[in-house]
């Protein structure tokens, strides 16, 4: 039984192909302006990736803040839903799943059998994770991919005070200035952006066994500093980005059956 | 060490001054906001701890708080859960602005290691029938400070403890006037040093050393005086960071109406045989917190210090989210600003973005 | 007498030599990680296009955001007290200068010797009002040169951005560009929200005399357009409005000088 | 201004059109009296109404202005007003749009039907500081007199001690003492009398809640929120009686018949924190879940710790005060988080809706403790979100009906299991 599961993001569109219990084909390219377009590109490479046509798929589910846009007859569930179901389907035993977008993070929490409990949204001030990090990384010359191991090896602990990304952005700017040296610079981001996901976690009193999926979840300076603040076990699924579409897919096979 | 280094070290380290109190068992009753009268609590034998905050980023309180209230109080908030309050023997607050409120209800509810007590006083003054109100909320609150202490709070000792603070307002009066001269003795930053570390200090400590202190800056000239005199007000400032920022641009910080200085100091309490009566018009018969009522007279008072310190221009330094202020520079701001050059700067507690700062505080000081 | 001002702004860093009044050369290049860096880069350039070596320099005043850190000025003014007097010195009549630079927003009034006597602003929740347009030229990936242009050649209708927040400002071009906006009509609701902000900080400094803008959104007509139609008042923009503070403090240089020399005689 | 997509509430009640009828004619009478020269007063919502009732005062109130040109979505020109004024982003966008209304030159033809300039100002600092110095800035503009009644927060939870309402009820004489001073006559007969009145409503009310709270619910907070007006405005008044005998009559009618607001009734919701005026069809927007707003704080005044019995009419300005005091909008928390809990037991409520208001002054403390409280309670869920009520230029649809949307599938799901 194929399925294909649409998270179609205002940053960037995931698409995946899941067969029975494993996935087959994944794809993730930038939305860019129109969302429609971006869909079918993504689902077209996925179907090439996995050697199968549109006919093959039985049913489609969609997800994100795109899910009525996209040009296909689909399942539309919530990011939360459809969160906690990929999550759930890598680790079962998890009791939580915290999903660090380009836009906004969002924090689940599950009980046992996987019902949804709780989940908090950060606050609009503390919006914009995905793209301060992108804006950091053209001011500070670095590779966005390369940020998290630098941030690893930085020599001093200093604090990038300000909640908002754009004040954030001024503050970082003026210590380049002051020629600080730039592994700090991204520690103190790194620990900035950990601090309001864990400030989120704290409002649902999230513990135990923690997925961290998401585009940011690949940075391991995020991930590493979220271990030091958080006292809950954390866990990066292998493709984290795509936990979201997966979740979509599943929805859309529960629905089929 | 002169006086003015000991100043430092106490405002640097205030867990000396707990740890030499609590020696021999004696209590210490933390408080915010100028309605909670020290003396009661200095008369029952405790030690009286105005809690300031540090300026740190907010972490946990945030979880608790939506980022929009007063960062000076979520950053209390925040030293309250760290336990970094955990000698208080108890913390009492009083109805000025929505964020105390706020800090009362998560205290309460949040923080259980330290219990937290409200004293309720009105906040329109000069108003006989809010005489009456408010000496119910202190007996009570006398009561509580008994209990708490497990000493009689007498006439006497009431009596003594208004003394011993009045005392310490005068001296802490006496070294601002010092700086109405052209060449002010002491600077801004120094002097909010000097007035919280005495705040934080047992009186019986603080007046002799603030007496050495006069002493010593009595004919002493600051450097760098010649730059355009400034009235520092808004928020609470709690540390000399935006102080020495001030400075640094050339400004000279005549004059600072702050909770953490003038507003401390510029009043003592009026003779009385009755001392509770005494307290309770030493705190209504003035109008210097931006939550009260009638504010003109805040307005009056502010003309009163750019007059006596010859002030060429006023900074108001709001925090974000800091309703009282907010309101204050905005409807006052016209007037002032026929007489004196008014800048409205809205700072952060954490003391970020202090880029900006520079440049808004330096184009000013151009100006003048 | 030879004098020269450098701006070292958060986007561009700006140099301008000045000989007896009289503009010699100038240059604009954008500012790399190191402003110290810039400010030397592109003095040194400005130099050689003039034919002159440091020495002959008498007088070096710096601004904006790198001020602190250029190494060889005498003296460090800010930006808002270097764009009066540059906008004086352009338009002697002047009494209102708006001021956009990559980070702050500002609205100068200025006596008729070019000296402040109030200014204003913008709060931080504006903070990028300056990036706001640098962020939506990634968005819309229209070069920001083209931006005003298109943002008047509107297709339907405005597509009206009210939120001051640029965080947030974000999330309304994306939502309007999912659903099939044409580009110019986003572009021109981001040049009215824009003339909006302005035009609020320009009534809290008060709007009389004449008016100047400089800094780069001088060159962004789309909005130069909407502020005029909103202030009532023409504004005046000389031919490279990004230099005004270079200018300013070249021409402080050259006051400081002739105090100096005033003294010795 | 602004022109983002919205769409206005769906009322299915003919007493709240009535209702509405009797907001705009009391405006056209404030608008009548001024022009035949007589005084008006501003006052705020808080304000016990009953004193200007009894002088036959014409009043704008002025949380209600906001709120009536915000649902029109005018409100955005107006803030940017007040921020052109010098006032911050930060304070509360009630006050900086009533500002802006105050200090406009041009206003729109649906403001000008309603607003008049006072020729007196009675202000109190309850619930909040915007409430308290607000006022002060409009006063200068519009140089005129003013008094502020200085009423103490509550921290004495239900039973409110008797020096503080001598206080209060210090303060009202003062209020009536001014208002004598300029040109109003208030009766005190009439004032005895609308204490009665005020307490027949307060029990009207509380029979209406609990049709309310019958499954399905006949009313929604899309009318709650118009036939709160007469609570607001109107107590101690005949009409007020009347326009809530009618509701009831409608209400007890739909009762009998089981007629709800939604046919199949699956989720009750409560909404906490300030509705979006400009867009009240975001509460029609859950019906298609099964989900109804059964009720929300703005509907609440004096709320559950009032006890009618304290109001006696042989006391009349102490009857007000203790009203005043005990209302749960007075700070500090247990009245309003107790009476929360309370209220999410008897309406039957499966989840809690908390907005949060970015300049707001009395809410940033209250979310986490309602939705603590409430969870510990009943093992309720509170979504909490952004959502600026006033402010039209903050609001983002799809965000909000995003956040709607899965706090409503969480709690489909969560019942299904049970």
């Amino acid at each position: 039984m194929l399925t294909a599961g649409i998270d179609a993001g205002s940053l960037s569109t995931k698409v995946v192909i899941l067969n029975q219990d494993k996935i087959m084909a994944y794809e993730v390219l930038a939305t860019g302006i129109d969302i429609g377009a971006a869909t079918k590109r993504a689902m077209d490479n996925v179907l090439e990736k996995a050697g199968i046509s549109l006919q093959d798929v039985e049913s489609i589910g969609s997800t994100g803040v795109g899910k009525k846009k996209v040009p296909y007859k689909s399942v539309q569930g919530t990011e939360v839903v459809c969160d906690t179901k990929g999550a759930l389907y890598f680790y079962p035993k998890s009791n939580g799943v915290i999903d660090i977008g380009g836009e906004n993070c969002r924090a689940i929490k599950f009980d046992a059998e996987g019902n949804i409990v709780d989940f908090a949204l950060n606050d609009k001030c503390a919006s914009g994770t995905g793209i301060f990090l992108d804006a950091m990384a053209k001011a500070l010359r670095v590779k966005p991919e390369e940020m998290g191991e630098l941030s690893l090896q930085s020599t001093e602990d200093i604090e990038v005070t300000s909640m908002c990304s754009v004040f954030a952005e001024s503050e970082v700017v003026s210590m380049i200035h002051r020629k600080v040296p730039k592994n700090n610079i991204l520690r103190g981001i790194h620990k900035s952006i950990a601090s309001r996901v864990v400030g989120l976690a704290n409002r649902i009193l999230l513990e135990g066994n923690v997925i961290i999926i998401g585009g940011i979840a690949k940075n391991i300076g995020l991930v590493t500093t979220l271990n030091e603040l958080m006292n809950s076990e954390l866990t990066v699924p292998e493709k984290p980005e795509v936990v979201g579409a997966l979740g979509a897919a599943l929805l859309a096979r529960e629905r089929k059956e | 060490m002169g006086t003015l280094e000991t100043m430092k070290d106490i405002f640097d380290n205030p867990n000396k001054i707990i740890e030499e109190w609590k020696k021999d068992g004696r209590k210490v009753v933390g408080h915010r906001c100028m309605y909670v009268p020290e003396e009661i609590i200095h008369a029952a034998g405790m030690l009286p701890y105005p809690t300031f905050g540090t300026p740190e980023p907010i972490k946990k309180a945030d979880s608790y708080f939506q980022p929009c209230a007063c960062e000076f109080v979520r950053n209390l908030f925040d030293l309250a859960l760290d336990k970094k309050f955990g000698f208080l023997d108890s913390m009492v607050l009083c109805n000025t602005c929505d964020a105390v409120r706020h800090l009362y209800n998560m205290w309460d509810t949040y923080v259980d290691s330290v219990p937290c007590y409200m004293v309720n006083n009105p906040q329109k003054m000069y108003d006989e029938s809010g005489f009456k109100f408010y000496r119910m909320e202190l007996e009570k609150f006398k009561k509580l400070m008994e209990d708490l202490s497990g000493n009689k709070i007498t006439d006497e000792s009431l009596k003594k403890s208004i003394e011993l603070y009045d005392e310490t307002r005068k001296l802490l009066k006496e070294l601002n006037d010092l700086r109405k001269r052209d060449i002010p003795a002491i600077s801004g930053s120094e002097f909010l040093v000097t007035s919280m570390a005495s705040m934080l200090m047992p009186k019986e400590k603080a007046n002799p050393l603030l007496r050495k202190l006069i002493d010593e800056v009595k004919n002493r000239e600051i450097k760098n005086a010649d730059g355009p005199r400034i009235l520092l007000t808004g928020s609470i400032i709690d540390n000399p960071t935006l102080i020495e920022l001030v400075e640094d641009m050339g400004g000279v910080v005549a004059v600072d109406d702050l909770c953490t200085s003038a507003k401390y100091f510029w009043y003592t309490t009026k003779p009385n045989n009755d001392p509770m009566d005494a307290i309770v018009r030493f705190n209504l018969e003035r109008t210097l917190c931006a939550c009260a009522h009638p504010s003109e007279d805040r307005y009056d008072y502010l003309q009163e210090l750019i007059r006596e310190f010859n002030v060429d221009g006023i900074i108001y330094f709001n925090i974000k989210y800091c309703h009282p202020f907010v309101y204050e520079s905005a409807i006052f701001r016209k007037k002032l600003e026929e007489e004196v050059p008014t800048l409205t700067l809205e700072v952060d507690h954490s003391l970020s973005g202090l880029g900006q700062l520079k440049t808004r505080v330096q184009a000013f000081i151009e100006m003048l | 007498m030879i004098t020269a001002g450098v701006d070292v702004g958060s986007l561009t860093g700006k140099t301008v030599i000045l000989k007896d009044n009289e503009i010699l050369a100038w240059n604009i290049i954008p500012t790399g990680p190191d402003s110290s860096e810039t400010a030397k880069e592109v003095f040194d350039m400005t130099l050689k296009q003039a034919g002159l070596t440091m020495e002959d320099i008498e007088y070096i005043v710096s601004t904006g955001y790198g001020r602190v850190v250029v190494p060889f000025s005498n003296k460090n003014i800010t930006e808002i007290t270097c764009h009066a007097k540059g906008a004086n010195w352009f338009f002697p009549s002047v009494r209102l200068i708006l001021d956009m630079g990559g980070q702050d927003c500002k609205g100068i009034r200025c006596d008729d010797t070019g000296k402040v006597t109030n200014f204003a602003m913008n709060d931080k929740c504006a903070a990028g009002a300056g990036r706001s347009m640098e962020i939506m030229s990634g968005l819309l990936d229209t070069p920001l040169a083209e931006m005003g242009g298109l943002s008047l050649d509107i297709k339907n209708r405005l597509a009206p951005l009210s939120s001051t927040c640029v965080v947030f400002a974000r999330t309304e071009v994306l939502g309007y560009l999912h659903e099939g906006t044409h580009k110019n009509d986003v572009l021109a609701g981001a040049c009215e929200a824009l003339a909006d902000r302005v035009y609020t900080l320009l009534k809290r400094v008060g709007i009389e005399g004449d008016f100047v803008i400089s800094g780069g959104i001088a060159k962004n007509i789309g909005v130069v357009k909407r502020i005029e139609q909103k202030v009532g008042l023409k504004a005046n923009i000389c031919f490279e409005p990004q230099i005004v503070g270079a200018l300013g403090a070249a021409v402080f240089g050259r006051g400081i000088l002739e105090k100096k020399t005033a003294k010795k005689k | 201004m602004a022109t983002k997509v919205t769409t206005p509430g769906k009322k299915n009640l003919q007493t709240t059109l009535e209702i509405g009828k009797a907001i705009r004619a009391y405006y056209e009478g404030v608008k009548e009296a001024k022009s035949a020269g007589k005084p008006v007063i501003w006052s705020y919502g808080l304000v016990p109404r009953e004193i200007f009732h009894a002088a036959d005062a014409p009043v704008l109130y002025l949380e209600h202005l906001p709120l009536m040109i915000g649902a029109k979505q005018l409100s955005g020109r107006y803030i940017q007003l007040a921020e052109e004024e010098g006032f911050s982003r930060d304070v509360c966008a009630f006050h900086r749009c009533f500002l802006g209304c105050a200090v406009a030159k041009d206003r729109d033809p649906y403001l000008e039907k309603l607003f008049v300039s006072p020729d007196l100002i009675i202000a109190s600092n309850l619930p909040c500081m915007s409430e308290s110095k607000s006022f002060l800035y409009a006063a200068d503009h519009h140089n005129c007199p003013y008094y502020f009644l200085d009423a103490p927060i509550n921290t004495w939870g239900k039973d409110i001690p008797d020096y503080a309402i001598e206080y209060f009820a210090g303060q009202l004489q003062g209020a009536i003492d001014s208002m004598e001073e300029h040109g109003f006559k208030v009766d005190m007969d009439k004032l005895k009398e609308s204490i009665n009145l005020t307490k027949k409503m307060m029990g009207l009310w509380n029979e209406i809640d609990n049709c309310r709270k019958t499954v399905p619910t006949p009313m929604s907070t899309v009318d709650g929120i118009t036939a709160a007006y007469p609570l607001i405005q109107l107590p101690g008044t005949q009409l007020g009686v009347t326009l809530f005998e009618r509701l009831l009559e409608e209400l007890k009618e739909k009762v009998e018949k089981k007629q709800g607001v939604i046919e199949d009734e699956k989720l009750r919701l409560m909404w906490f924190g300030v509705p979006p005026f400009y867009n009240m069809g975001l509460f029609n927007y859950v019906e298609k879940y099964g989900a109804v707003v059964v009720k929300s704080m703005v509907e609440y005044i004096a709320g559950g710790a009032f006890d009618p019995s304290k109001m006696d009419p042989k006391k009349p300005l102490e009857s007000l005060a203790y009203k005043a005091l005990v209302d749960i909008v007075n700070p500090t928390y247990p009245n309003m988080v107790d009476f929360i809990v309370k209220a999410v037991e008897e309406f039957k409520i499966d989840g809690l809706i908390g907005v949060v208001k970015r300049s707001c002054g009395l809410l940033p403390g209250y979310m986490r403790l309602v939705k603590d409280a409430v969870y510990k309670d009943k093992g309720i869920p509170t979504s909490i979100f952004d959502l600026d009520g006033l402010d039209i230029r903050e609001y983002d649809d799809v965000t909000s009906k995003a956040n709607l949307d899965s706090f409503v599938e969480s709690l489909l799901a969560s019942k299904r299991r049970q």
